[in-house]
């Protein structure tokens, strides 16, 4: 089979079954509707003229809004879970310091905090972005956590010995050499970014690709819903391989 | 003895511990020597009697736990790159090329681009690793590597090479071959070198002094002057007298 | 709380810190004295649904110089917390929730209706359910400690069935009913339009009663919430809006058409809205009987445990604005 | 300082901020609670005689509901991402195969899962168990997928010759060998699934941490939320160490 | 020539290439040789010329291109308990202790575990590791792990023993105490052992023949039997005389 196919195998086949079960209406059409009406949905979601229909032409402004947000929690994240990790990983101190309270709050559900971050940051971008960050945080923490552990000392001994200051070991010795499992977080923080942007949109933004699947969900409409994983699930994944290919351009190991 | 000021590189009552299971673990006790701006010692004796630790408190890798190391009057603290390392395991930055490795050190202390071509590139020509400059460490052999080790902290010119068992890896020709090329750029750049090795013929070959450790604790047993012209021959009746000597010494 | 500590105050530096390029219209626009001239903006909270419209309204009917955002929630309780954050002006709520809220010491305070009714009690279409005593021994879905839950329950009793022995309640979040009905999870379910429109044009529902009883509870639902201190501090803009809510009320109920129409741009179809609009009724008025049905509903909340003491209705509920205004447009 | 106080530091901090500015009514009480009242909701919540007030004493059913959940979707979680993750990082032909698809996927928003669950699950547990174990199927995934890639070759090699056949291999020497990765994996997962329990526990259950929470948040009670956040962080750490025990008890090297 | 039925190990016009950059690198071509039951062979040769790529043939870890090993009249497909590797790096399982890496393949073949029990402390014990027995890899010495590597495959009691350059990494005076275990141990059970080393010495210390590679393409150059009776001293005239041979046959 042709390598190139094998990744569409999958989607293929589950677009199959849901289009027989469709036809055959072994699930009743309005508790899950057709593809194609899921197809006019989402056509008119993205290139319908705005006003023709609820949703329509819409998704342009939607996706700028939500990349906006996605970008600014995901850098915060990275800025603050990435050297955070990388110190708790190398320092016991520090792994002390903060491993009990982040493993606690890793386990605590992003919604409680948005009647906090309400009170935090007001509605708005900031509290959008606070809880689009706070998930991204714990991947890429702990996973730049464990690649920091498992660095070969020998590489920072050579490092220093080649007259690296410790500051500077840190992006080029450190963050190399812990770029498998930095990488592995980073990913993981990307896509639970994307995923925890209907909850950053739930409340005081007006647009926004997680703000249309909670309005869909709001009034009921599974169409637009499907739509919306469609578009998030091909969103993040491009983001994905943008991230892969960004840091492959910028660390050769890296994958 | 206070360590006079004008020796180039002194050890003095050096002692180092680990904490073992329960009882520390003494591995090294009163190691004492010096050593002269341009000289090549070598270090031979039994796994174990610590000498890949000596080597890494010579470079500031480790901190003593009773005497001290002077380089040119004052106190080793830090590692830096006047006391070069060539580790006995693979040490290469994995995520660079070749090239890239070797340039590592010395982007560090200019900034000049071009500068720092031309210097990589004298150095892979002089290691003989031109063709081989765009390619990673898991893509060359290991001969190579440790060439490529080795040229990156030439590059930087340390006033001491510190090399603990560089060639142990090796086949013996291509062992062979790497001690020529060290003796030939040494004969260039005239570094002090600290080497450590287990092979007796190794340090026969290319020292002026050998200093042969006792294991448990390690100390110093016996110092060698290796009183042979250069270039030494292994077929030469002398060699073989420093051989057997120095054979049955670390044999009893 | 268990060191939120580092992350949080980490997060919360660097999102205050950036606050030049976040903030952008966060703070920009407390409201000062209308008079003088220059526009000044105030955000009125309210879900995207038909029943509560209005606010998407007001910009026709303020007074010059005042202007309005509205920011749309899909929870009362997020909304109250961001009116009392000050993140609002205004916001609407439901009244169990108002209730609960001020039994609780928070100083909130309902200025207006915001509509009625809005209720069903929907059963699966085909079933053997027809009327609620037919319930008996069936797997309902609610929200706990909504006012559907008060209707549900009221409903139950009055049909002679025990909501904790005769029937199952089930927790289903609202927007899982329908879909929780059709996919046979539940029997039937007790909730807000549009849901049982659509169940019943979708085919999978059918109404078998509305919980209205005209003696206590009534057909209240939502009003519209203020803090106390703006009274006390901007009774002028507490008064703007609360005529731009009749005004918006009054206009919408003429052009049946046009809020049916602007509703549906929220993303119900609009044969559901034409089918639920007999069900909704936009309103503005409280008087005295509004007061005391929820009164009414206060003391079903507390016999439920949903709160523990009665609130004080008096400060709870300010008709000095509905009536001003009712005085101003005759 | 003692060591073992370290890790209380950032929480005791966050007490006394909090402490303090509830005191000096910063941010005013009714909007934020005062600790002690916190500890009050929270006391009646765990040890309060049910009846008594809108949550007392629900605690126990609530953890023990919402425990079993977890243990049912994380452990279907465990039993689909490990073998999955590890023939992916093994295996050319299941990377590309899955890579693609579960990428995309794992940026769609939790809460859109719901609709479609309650279509193929009905409501109730397993809708429940579903939502959780997607959740955690994701990072487990990738961090085995990641861990099973880096295992020496050798390791495998050497087991071959030693007679263990393909199907002992995985347990013998693959798992073993990536288990830094698993564990990374695990915890992240286990964490996710607290994180997600709310999204489960939303619509079908009547009982569990995760829809108290979400009654509060319905309600608008900020004390009551507070408390799951922090039950739920105390809980969800404590999950973590268990299964780090579990880890290190099974597996020397894990960790 | 079909290989004789009765023969223990033959391997036959063997080649194998990589794909390099472009064109194929042709590794091994054209390998032929036969080994008896308890038969000692050391192949020598230089860094790069095949050996280990050839050992990894005869292990069935890697597949010829042309050609093909039998054992005992049947091809070889696979990697099996009776053609045991003892590995060029170190292939001990990190997560298990001494002890358990040594019963690690045994647990494979027997369920009995006081009998394992009795097996491993054996092996522990002729190896000189019994109070190392629940020590992990990474808390003992190179030679120690060597010691482990070897007891793990010599308590399967395989017909064939492979070992890539085992001793390499150690220092002489290991290496040669390792080397009178290996013949030790090998006068007790009598493998066939295939040797691959880049050591001379060590070739003629411990094998009945020497096969020497020659490099690009990597085949056979010559065959050397070391018709020296055991135990083989160092300073013996023949051990010398052996010795240069080989010693020029690779420098050639
Ligand atoms: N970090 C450490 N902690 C505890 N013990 C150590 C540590 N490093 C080395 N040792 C012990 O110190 C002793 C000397 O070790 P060292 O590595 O210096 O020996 P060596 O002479 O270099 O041996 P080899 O020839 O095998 O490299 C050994 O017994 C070793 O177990
Ligand atoms: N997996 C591989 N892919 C491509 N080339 C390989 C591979 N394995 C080995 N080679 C090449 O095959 C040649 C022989 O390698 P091999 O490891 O067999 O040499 P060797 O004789 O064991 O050397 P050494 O003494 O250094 O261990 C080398 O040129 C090497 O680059
Ligand atoms: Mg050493
Ligand atoms: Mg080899």
């Amino acid at each position: 089979m042709n390598d190139r196919l094998i990744p569409w195998v999958l989607p293929f086949t589950v677009f199959l079954l849901w289009f027989l079960s469709s036809e055959m209406e072994i699930v009743p059409l309005y508790l899950f509707p057709h593809p194609f009406e899921v197809a006019q949905s989402g056509w008119s979601y993205i290139f319908g003229k705005i006003g023709d229909e609820p949703y329509a032409g819409r998704f342009v402004y939607d996706l700028a809004a939500s990349c906006t947000r996605i970008s600014l929690g995901f850098g915060l994240a990275v800025m603050t879970a990435l050297p955070l990790g990388l110190m708790s990983g190398r320092n016991r101190f520090v792994h002390r310091l903060l491993g009990t309270s982040v493993d606690g709050l890793r386990a605590v559900p992003g919604i409680t905090w948005l009647p906090l971050a309400m009170v935090w940051f007001g509605i708005g971008i900031k509290t959008t972005v606070f809880l689009v960050g706070m998930a991204a945080f714990f991947p890429i923490y702990l996973n730049s956590a464990t690649g920091a552990r498992e660095v070969d000392p020998l590489l920072l001994q050579a490092g220093a010995m080649m007259g690296v200051n410790r500051f500077n070991a840190v992006f080029r010795i450190l963050i190399p050499a812990a770029m498998p499992s930095i990488v592995t977080g980073l990913r993981l923080g990307l896509g639970i970014s994307w995923a925890y942007l209907v909850l950053g949109e739930l409340t005081g933004v007006p647009n926004g690709l997680g703000a249309i699947i909670m309005d869909a969900r709001m009034v009921g409409r599974t169409d637009i819903i499907v739509v919306g994983i469609f578009l998030v699930s091909v969103i993040g994944r491009l983001s994905d391989l943008l991230l892969k290919l960004l840091l492959r351009f910028c660390f050769k190991n890296a994958l | 003895m206070l360590c006079d000021k004008n020796v180039f590189l002194g050890v003095e009552n050096l002692g180092k511990q680990f904490p073992g299971n329960g009882t520390p673990l003494t591995v090294l006790e009163n190691i004492n020597f010096e050593a002269e701006d341009g000289e090549v010692i070598s270090i031979v004796g039994r796994s174990g009697c610590g000498k890949s630790t000596l080597l890494k408190i010579l470079a500031g890798f480790l901190k003593p736990d009773s005497g001290s190391v002077f380089f040119k009057g004052s106190r080793v603290h830090r590692p830096g790159p006047d006391r070069c390392v060539v580790f006995q395991e693979d040490a290469l930055f994995p995520w660079l090329t070749a090239g890239e490795n070797i340039a590592f050190g010395l982007k560090r202390q200019i900034r000049d681009g071009s500068r720092i071509e031309r210097e990589v590139d004298r150095f892979l020509d002089l290691m003989g690793l031109s063709q081989f400059r765009d390619y990673l460490p898991r893509e060359i052999s290991g001969g190579m590597k440790q060439r490529v080790a080795l040229a990156r902290v030439l590059i930087l010119n340390p006033e001491i090479l510190l090399m603990d068992e560089p060639f142990a890896a090796l086949d013996a020709q291509t062992r062979e071959e790497m001690q020529e090329l060290l003796l030939e750029l040494w004969g260039q750049f005239s570094h002090t070198i600290v080497f450590v090795t287990h092979d007796v013929g190794e340090a026969v070959a290319i020292s002026d002094r050998v200093i042969v450790m006792d294991k448990n604790p390690g100390r110093i047993k016996d110092v060698i002057n290796i009183e042979l012209e250069r270039p030494r021959r292994r077929e030469d009746v002398n060699f073989m007298r420093f051989y057997s000597r120095l054979y049955k010494l670390l044999r009893d | 709380l268990s060191g939120s500590g580092f992350i949080l105050s980490g997060f919360g530096f660097i999102l205050n810190g950036s606050g030049f390029i976040l903030n952008g219209y966060a703070f920009a626009d407390q409201n000062s004295d209308s008079s003088q001239g220059k526009v000044i903006s105030c955000k009125i909270g309210t879900w995207k649904t038909a029943q509560t419209i209005q606010p998407f309204f007001y910009d026709k009917f303020v007074p010059r110089g005042l202007k309005t955002e509205v920011l749309h929630f899909t929870n009362p309780g997020d909304q109250k917390t961001a009116l009392l954050a000050g993140e609002l002006d205004m916001c609407g709520t439901t009244l169990a929730h108002a209730i609960h809220s001020a039994s609780r010491g928070q100083p909130v305070v309902v200025v207006a209706a915001l509509c009625n009714k809005c209720s069903a009690l929907v059963a699966r279409e085909g079933g053997d359910l027809s009327t609620v005593s037919d319930l008996k021994g069936k797997k309902i879905g609610y929200v706990p400690g909504t006012m559907h839950e008060i209707l549900l329950r009221e409903t139950l009793v009055r049909n002679g069935l025990s909501p904790e022995r005769d029937v199952l309640l089930t927790r289903v979040d609202f927007f899982d009913m329908g879909m929780a009905l059709a996919g046979k999870g539940i029997d039937a379910f007790l909730s807000g339009e549009p849901f049982p429109s659509l169940a019943v044009l979708k085919g999978y529902g059918k109404i078998i009663s509305y919980p209205y009883y005209g003696e206590s509870i009534g057909t209240i639902n939502a009003g519209m919430l203020v803090r106390k201190e703006t009274i006390k501090e901007n009774p002028q803009l507490v008064h703007d809006l609360v005529l731009a809510h009749a005004m918006a009320t009054r206009y919408l109920l003429a052009n049946q058409k046009e809020w049916l129409e602007k509703s549906s741009t929220f993303g119900v179809p609009l044969d559901v809205l034409e089918k639920a609009a007999s069900n909704m009724e936009l309103a503005w008025e409280m008087d005295e009987l509004f007061i005391s049905q929820a009164r009414a509903l206060g003391e079903r909340m507390e016999a439920l445990g949903v709160i523990k003491k009665q609130p004080d209705y008096e400060s709870l509920f300010n008709l000095e604005f509905v009536e001003k205004v009712k005085k101003e447009l005759e």
